[in-house]
């Protein structure tokens, strides 16, 4: 089931690089190829009433959380049918229903709202919890170090779920961090921290079990760092060889821990699936994420109307009206 | 006002909004820096930490941004909180969740998300404060669609619009100014506005030109007018209350009577509120300027702190009196020699 | 320009421009997102950092506001740091430092403390980017006093305008526009220019129309002068270059003559630079305007990502063309029923 | 010495305080009473060519650097003779010659600015620091954690100077932070930290010398931690009995903290002054402060132009001119 999901990401993800590549994307898609662990491990703890925010890199976060395939193609393709109703693209994804609560390129800034989600479910007082995923590079943002005293200050069940794939943009941590490790600022503003393997599904899933469940019992905020690596570029489909040092060696490196890989060898060893069925997953997937894009590509664009109607709620106020 | 009728203060009034909808409203609740002192925000919301409970009343850390985007994200929950920023200054820090976040979300996320959030920006100035307590900035939030502004001149309005906002879906920024505090009105009993419907009110009716204001400026027009009356010159004053999105009808249509306008402004000069209100009239009624539209602001510079520079810099009754008279005396220029109006308006 | 002469792109013209500043003023340095980037600010500043060292051409952490506030702090320490973001939106981030800190330290310390800073923003925006990735918000900066805002049109500006706001001892936001990159043209040699000299210029001699615009808008005025010639109308072309502070002159003198005023800009409508020089022209010579003056803008929405949407959303050459033929064709209102011109124009 | 200027401070901010109280002052003054070891202990271990900023607190700061007890007093009455020639009051001073590039009111906002006074300094290659002083308040600003970030990965001299008074405004740090102390920041961002009673001026010395040593030897930023208290309210004379649980306990116990107090006794012990001393240079700084106060009473305001002349450089611009 993991597995699935994890196939189904990537294939997702390698239809959307595929597309870009044959040039019938034009908004820009970053893909999180090779950190698939991370929003999987993540969700399967999270229940109906906990809110999840992420970033540019969140087509991740919308699938492991059961957002509609067809709604994402949709969406990236900008018809009226996809996720955001063809408002967002690639980078602004939400499914309300599912917990998908917002996804947005400015680096860092679903941080704070997040807090805010977390503030809405202590008042909720129903146990439920709010989730921020955001990368290594918004820990550089002033205001997730105000997120985190916030959060910890009111004892927010806020959970901080930082994929520290190393990279920002072009920029490896090292030459934006005097260290490579996040989690010293959870550190600093006491909200208990974890650390793992982010290609290690079950890794994240048991740290993300603890975090949840503390929270749940009113502990307050938590903090997960997982280390992770993207296999593609900061955007689109390329690797990115072309920036950082030792990006090719470590692409190298990294790609040997593919966390499908892992997890496949793992069920198969201790027998829980056949060795073909890994193989099948992905086939299955792949035709999936092709028919889905095919689906979306015979879908309508939003009306004109879509542009001005959708600025304020309910209908027009009369000063629009008479600007339009 | 008689004496008999029993007035309330603008500060006051808008302590009436948090108490009501406090009262009213489970959802609501209030966010931001100095909630939980005796001083912080004039009497605007004295106590309430006290009578509702410090989680709802909530007082924060020196965070704009964070405190900001909270107040955001409480309000894509279903809470509709109001986020108070004691000075406009210090809001500046959450310029981003402001303007790139809550204005955008609904939009952004294909237009059904709805963003409950009220954001409170105190204009808090003079007193020899300086350049970085002072600011106003209301017309570069009136700039950004998706993001409704909204400026309260009287204590009506500073009651019954912040009411209006927090009971909108959609991101309100509401800018009251602490000169205002002392105001005092008659109100009669709370009532519900749907700010959709709010607009640009005529407070009083003229023949002769048309003033425009909003918040502390719609005072100075008031005074002005008075004054002006004396010397038998009748001003049609209009009061903007909302900034955006601008409904401009009452304002054409007053211009359309008087062919004068004088727009007063509290924030600086260029690409501000006063320069839309006369761009307004010029794109659509310019034949019926009899005279050329005409801007009092701020000075073109920072706050200075020095008392003598302060009282040039901030427009008072007198500045307002002054370019009312030389519009009612200038030359009427319909069928103008505008070489001449260059020479003598172009400064 | 003839295939013969050697033309330099606009992107490249910046290029040079720093070229030159870090070659011939060793207190000149760049730091900003993305300089150690083989593709983050397009071909503007390509290898810079491998020509003059990564301690003058530096890239940081995903952190404006410090940068800029960093290069804020150099440039009170006798250097002429230029802070770049990629993207406009993402500089919102460092509002405070550059409107309540940069803009108004000078004036606040008493009138004698260089702030040679140049803070470079770049329009970044189309391509389905959506609403965080496209902002512009001149207007915002225009606004505020001490701020000196440059938008150049063409490579010899982008190029010149650049020297020239780095080499000026006040805060300079220097805006240019992706979209302008590949423009070309046939540039001569570098000259320093005193940016207090500089203002907006006439790029077209016409007598049927003035048209106003900045950055990529002037671009579109051009291109729609060009198709308006056909049908034999002559359009005055005034490209702003310095926005804050303005100098309306040329304007003036422009629509004195053609008595017709189109303003084209890439911003939001409401308090936006195109009323700001509507509203020159009706507090001086209203009684010029022969027509009502007209705004052509952004949409008064967020940027949509879906392709058709954000065709209606960016004002292109049609439009242009399209607004200055009503403009042009519609009647003459200086003695006007403007009623009618109310329901005519008032869309 | 340093006793003469801690009376000098002390004297001047006692006769601000009367005069506010007296009416005479409009502007907003925060008063540094009881934490006047910090700037003290501080600034003697810099040179010439350092660069110092503070914030809205900074009478202390602006004297301790040798600043003109007239000019300030000028200042405060917005003079034209004032340090900052009337345009600033209280919250904005600043003294280039002597080192003090600025101080400003938005909480935090000088810090990002002192990193690039650090990055001039590096430039420079002379050995000169920048010095920033802030208080506990500002560090839940991010752009103080981005300024820590910034000059920690580029190994800048920049001193950070926090004095934790526990207050900010009305709020006490407990209501504002998950914990008391803010050198856990410094630990967070790898900036070597040292945490001092702020009321003992040679412990501060001590601290501040070993610090700008390290800083001149090119090691990178450094972090001190002065931990005092305020013994008037948050701005003006008055004491804030008012706000915060503890406030007025606290009040007392740190009044027998003295810094003056303390490091007079220890003068008068090991004999280096006599036992009337410190009460003659309180006088004499008493004195001193009323008659600076009384010269600036008569100095003249800046001129109506200054408004208009001073927001940009030079002669005005042709745009401005035809403003006026
Ligand atoms: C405020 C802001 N600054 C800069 C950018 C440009 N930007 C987009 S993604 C990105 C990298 C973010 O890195 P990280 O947070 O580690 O996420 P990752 O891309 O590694 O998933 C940057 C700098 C932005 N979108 N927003
Ligand atoms: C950005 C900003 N937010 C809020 C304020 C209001 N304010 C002025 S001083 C102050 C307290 C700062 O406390 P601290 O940094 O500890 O300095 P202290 O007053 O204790 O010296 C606050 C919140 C401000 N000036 N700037
Ligand atoms: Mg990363
Ligand atoms: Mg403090």
């Amino acid at each position: 089931d993991a597995l699935r999901t994890m196939h189904q990401i990537r294939a997702a993800e390698e239809t959307i690089g595929d597309m870009v590549t044959a040039g019938r994307i034009r908004c820009p898609c970053h893909l999180t190829i090779g950190q698939e662990a991370v929003p999987v491990g993540v969700m399967r703890h999270l229940n109906a009433g906990d809110r999840v925010f992420g970033a540019h890199r969140s087509h991740g976060h919308y699938l492991a959380l059961g957002g509609s395939l067809d709604r994402l193609m949709a969406e990236i393709q900008g018809k009226d049918t996809g996720a955001s109703r063809g408002m967002g693209g690639s980078m602004h994804l939400i499914d309300m229903e599912r917990g998908l609560f917002g996804t947005v390129p400015i680096v860092g800034a679903t941080i704070p709202i997040t807090v805010g989600a977390g503030l809405a479910a202590q008042m909720d007082g129903g146990g439920a919890v709010a989730v921020s995923f955001f990368g290594d590079g918004a820990t550089e943002e002033g205001g997730f170090h105000e997120s985190l005293n916030l959060a910890s200050v009111r004892q927010l069940p806020v959970f901080f779920v930082c994929e520290n794939n190393f990279f920002s943009s072009h920029l490896h941590i090292g030459l934006r961090q005097p260290h490579d490790s996040v989690s010293r600022f959870a550190e600093a503003h006491r909200v208990p921290w974890q650390r793992v393997d982010g290609n290690d599904v079950v890794a994240v899933a048991d740290a993300a079990d603890r975090a949840v469940t503390a929270m749940r019992a009113g502990q307050g905020p938590q903090f997960l760092e997982v280390v992770t690596y993207r296999w593609r570029g900061h955007v689109g489909p390329r690797d990115d060889l072309d920036v950082g040092v030792r990006r090719s060696d470590d692409l190298h490196t990294w790609k040997l821990r593919d966390p499908i890989g892992r997890l496949a060898a793992a069920l198969v060893a201790s027998g829980v699936i056949g060795p073909e069925d890994s193989e099948r997953m992905r086939a299955d997937a792949q035709a999936e994420a092709q028919k889905a894009w095919d689906r979306a590509d015979r879908d309508p664009f939003p009306a004109d109307e879509a542009l001005l109607d959708r600025v304020y709620g309910g209908r027009r106020d009369a000063a629009q009206v008479r600007e339009a | 006002m008689t004496q008999v009728d029993k007035t309330t203060p603008y500060g006051i009034a808008i302590r009436e909004a948090f108490q009501y909808l406090l009262e009213t409203y489970p959802e609501a609740f209030t966010i931001g820096q100095g909630l939980w002192s005796p001083w912080y925000v004039g009497n605007s919301m004295t106590d309430l930490d006290k009578q509702f409970g410090k989680d709802r009343v909530i007082d924060t850390p020196v965070s704009e941004l964070a405190t900001t985007g909270a107040a955001l994200g409480a309000a894509l929950c279903g809470y509709r909180p109001i986020v108070i920023h004691p000075r406009v200054d210090f809001m500046l820090l959450a310029t981003d969740q402001i303007v790139t976040q809550a204005a955008k979300w609904r939009h952004m996320f294909g237009g059904d998300v709805a963003v409950p959030l009220t954001i409170r920006g105190i204009i808090n100035r003079g007193g020899e404060q300086g350049a970085q307590h002072s600011q106003a900035l209301h017309s570069w939030f009136a700039h950004v669609p998706g993001l409704r502004v909204v400026m309260p001149a009287t204590p009506g309005d500073a009651r019954d619009l912040l009411i209006a906002s927090v009971l909108c879906d959609d991101p309100v920024l509401y800018v009251d100014d602490r000169w205002l505090y002392e105001e005092e009105e008659a109100l009669g009993p709370i009532v519900e506005l749907d700010l959709r419907e709010e607009g640009p009110r005529r407070l009083r009716a003229g023949t002769d030109l048309t003033m425009v204001a909003s918040g502390y400026s719609t005072k100075l027009c008031v005074e002005a007018a008075d004054k002006l009356a004396e010397s038998g010159a009748s001003c049609d004053i209009i009061d903007l209350r909302v900034l955006n999105p601008i409904d401009p009808q009452v304002i054409l249509e007053s211009v359309q009577r008087t062919g004068r306008l004088l727009v007063v402004d509290g924030d600086w000069s260029n690409c501000g509120m006063a320069g839309e209100i006369v761009a307004r009239v010029a794109e659509t009624i310019p034949a019926a300027l009899s005279a050329p539209a005409r801007r009092v602001t701020l000075a073109d510079a920072p706050a200075p702190t020095s008392g003598p520079l302060e009282r040039l810099y901030y427009p008072d009754t007198d500045n307002v009196v002054t370019a009312a008279r030389e519009l009612l005396d200038g030359p009427d220029v319909r069928f103008g020699d505008s070489e001449s109006t260059m020479r003598r308006w172009g400064t």
